[in-house]
């Protein structure tokens, strides 16, 4: 066993259990700042600590290299950290700071039990690690659970909101639903292969018979569910609408991309054979989550809501690179769930703080920011048009890659619909961005702590950054895509 | 010496003026004085020069075959290449000196003229422009650049016309100027493409040559549409039926423009032009018949409205259509040489009769209606004269120039078309009897009004000076010609050595006589009552005095066809092609509505939709499973 | 066992496991519910160990049976005051979930059809606990601890749901 | 200067503005004017450099710059001008200046304004002198959203809101992109194989020209860039964002979009569509010289109707842009030379007109042909503005329109006569709708409403003295902007003749 | 006739499919959950009937149910926690009636 290899993994365990001591040593009255400020402090060394984890690219023929891969596997071909694994859970780990970040004040102003939001945040992000890495159905299943079931109390951590409960009992039932044909589902891969082993099931013949592909069906539905692609999309809108915006956040951010990381693992590890079973599925489903997540978004009128159907037409795009399955749609996949937690981080900090300061997120409440606080104004609108696409944000050099990706494979028509439809997106954006900047101003000002300045700047210029400097990060992709298999 | 100077340097002609209106606008816009005075002088030497240019074509061996060329390279694109430049033959120095003279006239004329006028600098900066333009679309050496200068002598109708820009009228008549010269613009230009199209050259000496080798090789088919095409602009500049209506609305401008644009420039450029392109349309028999009824009809037609019209510069705007269509008619029975003549003698004696015409209306306190006058060759008697020398000149009495060229042109129509003879003769009558019309009423018998009357006074030296030139000019101008041999030089092909035709000049000048007698009888003598015979003429008196309904029917057209149809097009645009925009727009929503009820707040219809949806997807794999085993079979 | 023994059993357990579990849902009362529930749970674990998997059916017996029907019963009581309308028995949301169950179980029993069990028949195990604690403590030893991580989770979040925002 | 990045200075004079005013007052609106000012000011010198250096002789791209940017999908910093993209360049910065200028006296939130005006600026400079296909798209898209706010913040509503404009032009014009993009993802992929791809837009064309695009694809790919840049350009029927959104935007938007922002549509369908699609612009040219047409009348029949100045001039840019899709349809050296050139001349002529009837907007806040009248009393020199533009907009010789108009007409007529011909006749109705406009609004009798209202003066002349010295120079000197246009259609020839007989749609209608 | 495999997935299929009704049907949360319950269970007699009639190595198949039933209890902890607070703010746990956010 190499505990080198879940190293962080305890890193954060760690830092949960850290969590829960501290809140229960400190007193009462102390505000749990400081706990966030350590977990801050500390997840962003680590996040620069796993830079120097990555391998370069390796020589199969070369066995000192083989060796240093096979030292990338906790026990004998499972659970394996590599590029690949290490892009997500730097990805998880950033989307976990700059939500630390900017939900400091959030935490302090409207949850009720801060040392606990702090403590299950890390279990979730400990779950979405494990994601990452699980090359077998038992740890997937276990890491999913983890952060799914961290996400169900997080989301109804808002105690003086009935919206909160509310929310987090339909993502519990439809949660606990979405297990259950999970489940199902590898059960019956496990009885068409023998094996809840990726490596081994790829193995299988028997994956062609109708069990298998029933339960590769009913496994994919279970990531469909975290990816909110439609049909399986209907707990997002109601659940991003009542969880603490913080929350929300992370559900975009990390949830999604956590669905996505085990998702491809999954299909290109365990399944790659039935890729002509999946992939028209997967491109008719895509095509759906472009058009109707962006169409449904245009009608509302509450930030986080429309928000939440962005997020389903996001989760669109991001399967546009599924479908190329190569290592370029691949990268694509990556990069753009990198900007994408940019672009939310931004967007969901302001809302954080109008939510705290107005007690709602509805157009209503957004008026006149450009005037109360003309930074969070700024950074609203780039971060939307980041998700819609617009240069020179980093959305566009995203979708660049991903259709490229995509277009590349012969699927002309996604590309067509994406494009399209991201265009149209920008209707809905501009929304918001018009609420802002034309909304009528009541004269207050909105009181901006340092820790959510840092939060917004910091995922604005990345913003930015990526999109007029994509190399960066499109290097980082490459060598997280490109070795993926090997 | 002089003459060579001006010989290279004749494209100071055109630009003197043009900068004259550049250091007018530009900086002394608001010293009204010091603006007359450089307009006047850049006129002067204009005008000198124009003489140079005149006495070297004279003394040197610069003919209609040899003429003087200068280019220089204005623009050129792939295989286009247009110059500027001059080109100086006789024509051209007539028509240099015959600008240049009754521009300076006019300026001089107008200091006078314009004194007091808020806008008087500006209105020699705009002089000054107009004679530029026309100078510069005498000079032309190619159709490129005469259409350029076309349509800026276009512009300076436009402004001058619409000069008292806050009368309504004026501006409706400035506009109506512009837009009727437009129509025949787009026939020129239309013309003007295809010969670039077909020779690859827009030079006037290069498809002299090259014209005749077309027919030769191709026929003369195609180059006849050209022709016509061509012939719609001087249609439109030079007012002829049917788009003759923007002439007499043109009085609106000051006097001093009217007599310019009716004299000198702006309706001349159209005889000019076909006279320029004559190898071309000479070429071309059926267009040389259209050119000749067209001025043949529109001379009579003309006439006739002039006969019952009361306003004194809208006789004489009529009477400018139907000397241009005596012009028009002269080209098409291919007299070059008399319809220049004519072109001639008509920018003297109708630039005088406009501003003496305007010396009358300045004098009346702007009053036009000639009824409204009468009896003023007392108080005005240096007006009085010069407008009865152009009386006499325009009726075709000798020995006043019209008489030499008028009788030049009924020659030659008589040589070419009986019809077309008697038509114009017929005109010459009339011309005559309206004229007279217009002299007696206005000058004679007792003033209408007595204040108005008692108000008139003979005008200043400014505007005097001009008439009495002019006067002179008309007088003069016709024998002089005739005897230095004005066909020699100004011609088409070989010089016409005709004498004059003594039975039709015999016939037309007692033909004049006569009506100079009858206007007589019935304006002087009043033997006839007036009004009595308008109402015998009755239908055929309301047309004339009504322009045969011509602008109401053009109105009329305008509104339904264009105005109408622009209301038409943009109640599609806006409720048809925009409002698919809409539509599709509103589908999207629609679709959003449609959908909307799903997410009806409760987790168990979420989860039914959930479980359809893996069902869906369950069953769609077990098909796909099955035939993929149907298929695989016994692979396993 | 003899096949027909065999037999005899599964099918008897089949009827108790589908009766009760019918009974779970279709019962009006929550409370008869939950017990109808303890019931099918008790049949899954004799069904487990009919399986040779007597250490699940331990398990189903101690955490199912036991906890989570004493968990399921105790906030059926909490949250029971004076509630229990039954809705009109069969409306069409019962309909829409009585097809929709239907289907599903036509489009297993498709699938079931098509296997083919391959023979040798499966892995029996001499000592479920010690081959599982091997397993869990080898080669699955992260899941376990995850799995650990995830019922302190758990706890942690229905303390503090429970608490709420009432007692301090 | 051999080596000096002019290209660079000019693109990053208005970012570095728009940056610089991040950090300035909002209450020091003089110095937030004065910053943009001179930001352009040198941008538009350095422009007029390049115009007047650049080696007609030797042709083809100067002034090159080219560093790699982002490698993996081959993109590089390229910048560089040729003869038809410096003429465009001119433009920008010719109407940057004008539109600072014209913005001077905004009251509303003018440090925001002046911020996304650099912006917009910036965008347009950038899709001109992008030798990168990459960075043309980048600042093409750019633009859309500052226009949009600029739009509901300070536009105007009329016949409809200036919301509803905004979203209307910028929607309009996304959706166009969006095909766009496509064609342009498609074009990308299929140039090169994997390793060698690459977003240069020489190395595309050198692609073409090696026979990397099938007839099928080309055909197909320039269908979705005519998509694009057609609704850029207004071509009918996807003109009508156009009148509406000039409408709602406010002056300077207007100035611009009209300016120049629409020319990038004209723009990028000779650089993009004709020069790497060669025979899918060939096989649509009759398609688009048929719309062209229809533009022309269509467009100027409807602005006969129009009673608001800036529903008049959004229509006229319609009618306008007919031309110069006429021009490039006809798809030979003359007839693009004079699209190009035709660009140039609306986009002084229209900025001229936005210019003014902001001026009198903003003094008199109407816009009604109806309401409005003998403003030449009050306002001599904004009726002088008025003229010239209007006289350019009909095509009058001597100034910028008529030249470029008549090149069109030489090199369209051989190959659509029909079409040409109607096109032609588009002068008299253009002549009608602007004479009536500019007799309405500036001749007729004193109104004694507008007495209170001054001319226009200092910083206010600006933007006519600018525009009309462009106007007026082109106009007498047309060869200035047509050698330099020539220098660049000129290369175009080897290419127009290997696609002469190349087929296309409709049997190839005349 | 002897007792296969197919038979148990057979029964699993059903109580899934009682599970689903049950979690579809019912009004009350706890009711709910109980759907849950059963359809976890389903998955449980898949997993252990795979594991004994499939030729395997091992008993990953008993592992998964092992922890599919820690899963099923904590999911359950916390969904009888959640009602609890349902009922504390709203004094009723009718799921039909948790429909604040909605369109």
């Amino acid at each position: 066993m190499n505990f080198a290899a879940i190293s962080t993994e305890i890193f954060i365990l760690c830092l949960g259990l850290f969590a829960i001591v501290m809140d229960l040593v400190l007193p009462e009255q102390e505000s749990r700042k400081s706990i966030g400020g350590v977990l801050i402090f500390s997840l962003t060394g680590w996040f620069l600590y796993m830079f120097t984890l990555y391998n370069g690219q390796l020589d199969p023929m070369d066995p000192a290299a083989m060796a240093a891969l096979a030292d990338r596997f906790f026990y004998q071909g499972l659970y394996l950290v590599d590029n690949y694994a290490l892009f997500f859970k730097q990805m998880f780990i950033l989307a976990t700071v700059l939500t630390l970040l900017f939900a400091a004040d959030y935490v302090q102003s409207v949850l009720r039990y801060r040392g606990e939001f702090y403590a299950l945040l890390m279990t979730a992000l400990l779950g979405m690690c494990v994601l990452a890495s699980a090359t077998d159905f038992l740890t997937m299943f276990i890491g999913l659970e983890l952060m799914t079931i961290s996400f169900y109390i997080l989301t109804g951590a808002r105690m003086n909101s009935k919206d909160s409960s509310e929310a987090a009992v339909k993502y519990l039932i439809i949660g606990s639903v979405s297990t259950a044909v999970m489940l199902y589902g590898i059960s019956l891969v496990y009885g068409a292969t023998g094996s809840i082993q990726f490596f081994e099931v790829c193995r299988s013949p028997h994956l062609f018979f109708p069990l298998g592909i029933a339960g590769i069906t009913m496994v994919l539905i279970g990531f469909f569910f975290k990816l909110s692609v439609i049909p399986f999309h209907m707990w997002a809108p109601d659940v991003y609408q009542g969880a603490p915006t913080p929350i929300t956040a992370m559900l975009a951010m990390g949830s999604k991309a956590a669905g996505i990381a085990a998702m491809m693992r999954a299909l290109f590890v365990a399944f790659p054979m039935l890729g002509i079973y999946w992939l028209p599925m997967l491109s008719v489903l895509c095509a759906a989550c472009m058009i109707f997540g962006n169409i449904m978004a245009m009608r509302q009128r509450d930030v986080k809501r429309m928000l939440a159907y962005s997020s389903i037409a996001q989760a669109g795009y991001m399967l546009v690179g599924i479908i190329a399955a190569d290592p370029a749609g691949m990268k694509a996949v990556m990069f753009y769930a990198t900007l994408y937690v940019f672009a939310n981080a931004g967007a969901f900090a302001v809302l954080s703080v109008v939510e705290a300061q107005k007690g709602s997120t509805s157009y209503r409440h957004m008026a006149g920011l450009a005037q109360s606080a003309p930074v969070l104004a700024a950074v609203m609108t780039i971060s939307l048009l980041s998700m819609a696409g617009i240069p020179p944000t980093a959305g566009f050099a995203g979708k660049l890659y991903l259709f490229t990706a995509v277009v590349d494979q012969g699927y002309l028509w996604l590309a067509f619909v994406g494009f399209v439809m991201s265009m149209i997106s920008v209707y809905y954006y501009l929304l918001v961005a018009k609420a802002m900047y034309l909304g009528a101003w009541d004269g207050s000002s909105l009181a901006v702590s340092g820790s959510t300045r840092a939060a917004v700047v910091l995922s604005v210029l990345a913003t930015l950054l990526v999109g007029v400097w994509p190399e960066g990060l499109a290097e980082l992709t490459n060598l997280a895509a490109s070795t993926f298999l090997q | 010496m002089f003459n060579e100077f001006a010989l290279e340097h004749a494209w100071l002609i055109p630009l003197l003026p043009a900068v004259s209106f550049v250091i007018i606008g530009m900086l002394t816009r608001s010293y009204g004085r010091l603006s007359a005075a450089i307009a006047v002088t850049m006129s002067t030497v204009s005008f000198l020069l124009a003489i140079g240019v005149a006495a070297a074509v004279a003394a040197g061996n610069i003919t209609v075959d040899a003429p003087f060329v200068q280019k220089l390279s204005w623009f050129h694109i792939g295989g286009v290449e247009i110059s500027m430049g001059v080109l100086i033959d006789p024509l051209t120095a007539m028509m240099l000196m015959v600008v240049t003279t009754v521009s300076l006239l006019v300026q001089i004329y107008s200091c006078g003229y314009m004194k007091g006028d808020a806008g008087y600098g500006r209105f020699f900066a705009f002089l000054s422009l107009f004679a530029g333009s026309m100078l510069g679309l005498v000079i032309a050496v190619n159709f490129l650049q005469m259409y350029v200068f076309w349509e800026l002598v276009g512009l300076c109708s436009y402004l001058l016309i619409g000069f008292y820009y806050y009368k309504v009228s004026a501006r409706e008549a400035a506009k109506k100027a512009f837009m009727t010269t437009r129509v025949g613009d787009f026939g020129l230009l239309l013309g003007i493409l295809l010969l670039q199209l077909t020779f690859g050259t827009l030079d006037f000496l290069e498809l002299q040559q090259l014209v005749p080798l077309y027919i030769l090789q191709f026929g003369s088919g195609f180059l006849t549409i050209i022709a016509l095409l061509l012939f719609v602009g001087p249609i439109g500049k030079s007012g002829q039926f049917p788009l003759h209506v923007w002439l007499p609305d043109a009085m609106e401008g000051p006097t001093p423009v009217s007599a310019l644009i009716h004299a000198a420039t702006m309706v001349v450029a159209g005889v000019y032009l076909v006279g320029r392109s004559f190898f071309l349309f000479s070429q071309l028999p059926e267009v040389m018949t259209v050119i000749a009824w067209v001025g043949g009809f529109t001379a009579i037609f003309a006439a006739s409205i002039a006969i019952t019209q009361r306003q004194i510069k809208r006789i004489l705007a009529y009477s400018t259509v139907s000397q241009l269509g005596y012009m028009m008619l002269a080209l098409g029975v291919g007299s070059l040489t008399s319809s220049f003549f004519h072109l001639m003698t008509h920018a003297f004696f109708k630039a005088m009769l406009f501003l003496s015409a305007g010396a009358v209306m300045h004098a009346m306190a702007e009053e036009a209606d000639i009824f409204k006058m009468g009896g003023l060759r007392k108080k005005m008697p240096v007006t009085f004269a010069a407008m009865t020398v152009g009386v006499l000149a325009i009726s075709g009495i000798p020995p006043f120039a019209g008489f030499f060229s008028k009788d030049e042109i009924l020659a030659a129509a008589a040589s070419v078309s009986t019809p077309l003879y008697i038509l114009a003769t017929l005109t010459a009558f009339m011309t005559a009897f309206y004229m007279a019309r217009l002299l007696f009423v206005t000058f004679m018998g007792k003033p209408a009004s007595q204040e108005a009357y008692d108000h008139a006074h003979e005008v200043g030296w400014f505007m005097r000076v001009p008439l009495i030139v002019l006067a002179v000019l008309s007088v003069v101008s016709g024998l002089w010609a005739h005897l230095v041999g004005f066909g020699e030089w100004v011609r088409f092909g070989p010089a016409q050595h005709e004498g004059i035709n003594w039975l039709i000049a015999g016939s037309s000048t007692v033909l004049a006589v006569l009506a100079l007698g009858l206007a007589w009888k019935i304006y002087v003598a009043r033997s006839w009552d007036v009004d009595a015979i308008a109402a015998k003429c009755g239908v055929l008196y309301q047309l004339s005095f009504h322009k045969f309904y011509i602008d109401e029917i053009y109105a009329a057209l305008i509104r339904v066809f264009v105005d109408g149809a622009a209301k038409v097009l943009y109640w599609i645009d806006v409720n048809i092609v925009d409002n698919i925009v809409n539509i599709l727009a509103g589908l999207v929503k629609a679709v959003g509505e449609l959908l909307s009820p799903a997410e009806n707040g409760q987790a168990q219809s979420y989860a039914g939709v959930y479980l359809c949806g893996v069902i869906i997807l369950l069953a769609y794999g077990v098909y796909y499973a099955s035939k993929l085993m149907a298929m695989l079979g016994g692979a396993f | 066992m003899s096949e027909l023994a065999g037999s005899a059993v599964f099918f008897a357990l089949a009827v108790v496991i589908i009766g009760t579990a019918l009974g779970v849902v279709l019962n009006k009362n929550l409370v008869h519910s939950a017990l109808l529930m303890t019931a099918c749970f008790i049949g899954v674990g004799i069904l487990y160990i009919t399986l040779e998997a007597d250490f699940l059916g331990a398990v189903e017996f101690m955490t199912y049976s036991g906890g989570v029907a004493i968990l399921i019963v105790m906030g059926v009581m909490l949250t029971h005051r004076g509630e229990g309308v039954p809705s009109n028995p069969f409306n069409g949301r019962e309909l829409f979930a009585a097809v929709l169950a239907a289907v599903f179980v036509t489009v297993m029993g498709l699938v079931v059809t098509f296997i083919q069990i391959p023979p040798g028949g499966g892995f029996v195990s001499g000592d479920t606990v010690a081959d599982l604690a091997d397993m869990m403590l080898n080669t699955y030893i992260l899941p376990f601890e995850i799995a650990a991580t995830l019922l302190l989770a758990a706890l942690l979040g229905a303390i503090i749901l429970a608490k709420g925002d009432g007692e301090a | 200067m051999e080596n000096f990045p002019l290209l660079t200075t000019v693109l990053l004079a208005p970012i570095s503005a728009a940056l610089l005013l991040c950090f300035v007052s909002a209450r020091a609106v003089q110095s937030v004017r004065v910053i943009c000012a001179a930001a352009m000011t040198v941008a538009l010198v350095l422009t007029v450099y390049a115009f007047f250096s650049y080696d007609m002789s030797v042709g083809g791209m100067q002034f090159m710059e080219d560093v790699p940017w982002i490698t993996d999908l081959g993109v590089h910093y390229a910048l560089g001008v040729d003869g038809i993209s410096l003429p465009m360049l001119l433009l920008t910065e010719l109407i940057g200046l004008a539109a600072v200028f014209s913005s001077w006296s905004i009251e509303k939130r003018p440090k925001e304004f002046y911020i996304l005006l650099m912006i917009l600026i910036a965008g347009v400079t950038g899709t001109f002198i992008a030798r990168d296909l990459f960075i043309f798209l980048l600042c093409y898209e750019v633009v859309v959203i500052p226009i949009y706010i600029m739009v509901i913040i300070w536009g105007s509503t009329k016949r409809v809101s200036k919301e509803y404009a905004g979203m209307k032009l910028t929607i309009y014009l996304l959706m166009g992109s969006a095909f766009m993009l496509v064609g342009v993802v498609a074009l990308y992929l299929q140039a090169f194989p994997p390793e060698m791809r690459t977003f240069d837009m020489q190395a595309l064309a050198a692609a073409a020209q090696a026979g990397s695009f099938s007839e099928e694809f080309q055909i197909f790919a320039f269908f979705l860039l005519l998509l694009g840049f057609g609704s850029l350009l207004s071509m009918f029927p996807f003109h009508s964002w156009s009148p509406d959104g000039y409408a709602g935007a406010p002056t300077a938007v207007s100035m611009i979009h009209a300016g120049v922002l629409k020319k990038i549509g004209g723009y990028g369908l000779i650089r993009l569509g004709l020069l790497v699609l060669p025979l899918g612009a060939k096989f649509w040219a009759p398609l688009i010289a048929g719309l062209a047409m229809i533009n022309v009348m269509y467009a100027a029949y409807i602005a006969l109707a129009q009673h608001d100045l800036k529903y008049v001039i959004g229509y006229s840019s319609v009618s306008h842009m007919g031309y110069v899709l006429l021009g490039f349809a006809a798809l030979n050296v003359v007839s693009v030379s004079g699209a190009v050139a035709n660009m140039v001349a609306h986009g002084v002529m229209s900025a001229l007109f936005f210019a003014m009837i902001g001026y009198v907007y903003e003094r008199t806040h109407l816009r009604s042909v109806r309401e409005l009248r003998g403003l030449a009393h009050q306002m001599p020199r904004v009726a002088t503005g008025f003229m010239l533009a209007g006289m350019a907009s009909l095509g009058l010789p001597g100034l910028i329109g008529f030249m470029p108009e008549f090149t069109i007409f030489v090199g369209s007529f051989s190959e659509y006569p029909v079409f040409a011909v109607l096109a032609i006749s588009g002068i008299i109705f253009t002549a009608l709708y602007t004479l009536r406009m500019l007799a309405r609004i500036l001749f007729g009798p004193r109104d004694s409403r507008f007495d209170h209202f001054e001319d226009a003066r200092g910083v206010a002349m600006m933007p006519l003295i600018i525009l009309g010295i462009a106007l007026v120079g082109f106009g007498i000197f047309p060869q200035l902007l047509m050698g330099m246009v020539g220098s660049g259609t000129e290369q175009l020839l080897p290419l127009l003749d290997r696609i002469a007989d190349a087929p296309a749609v409709l049997g190839g209608i005349r | 006739m002897t007792i296969g495999l197919t038979h148990y997935l057979l029964l699993a299929a059903v109580l899934f499919a009682i599970g689903m009704f049950g979690v579809l049907s019912k009004r009350n949360i706890i009711a709910v959950l109980m759907g849950i319950e059963l359809m976890l269970n389903a998955v449980n007699i898949n997993l252990i009937a795979f594991n004994r009639y499939l030729p395997v190595h091992d008993l990953s198949g008993q592992l998964m149910a092992l922890f599919a039933i820690a899963v099923g209890v904590a999911e359950v902890a916390v969904g009888i926690a959640l009602a609890f607070r349902i009922y504390h703010d709203r004094s009723t746990i009718n799921v039909d009636e948790l429909n604040r956010m909605k369109g």
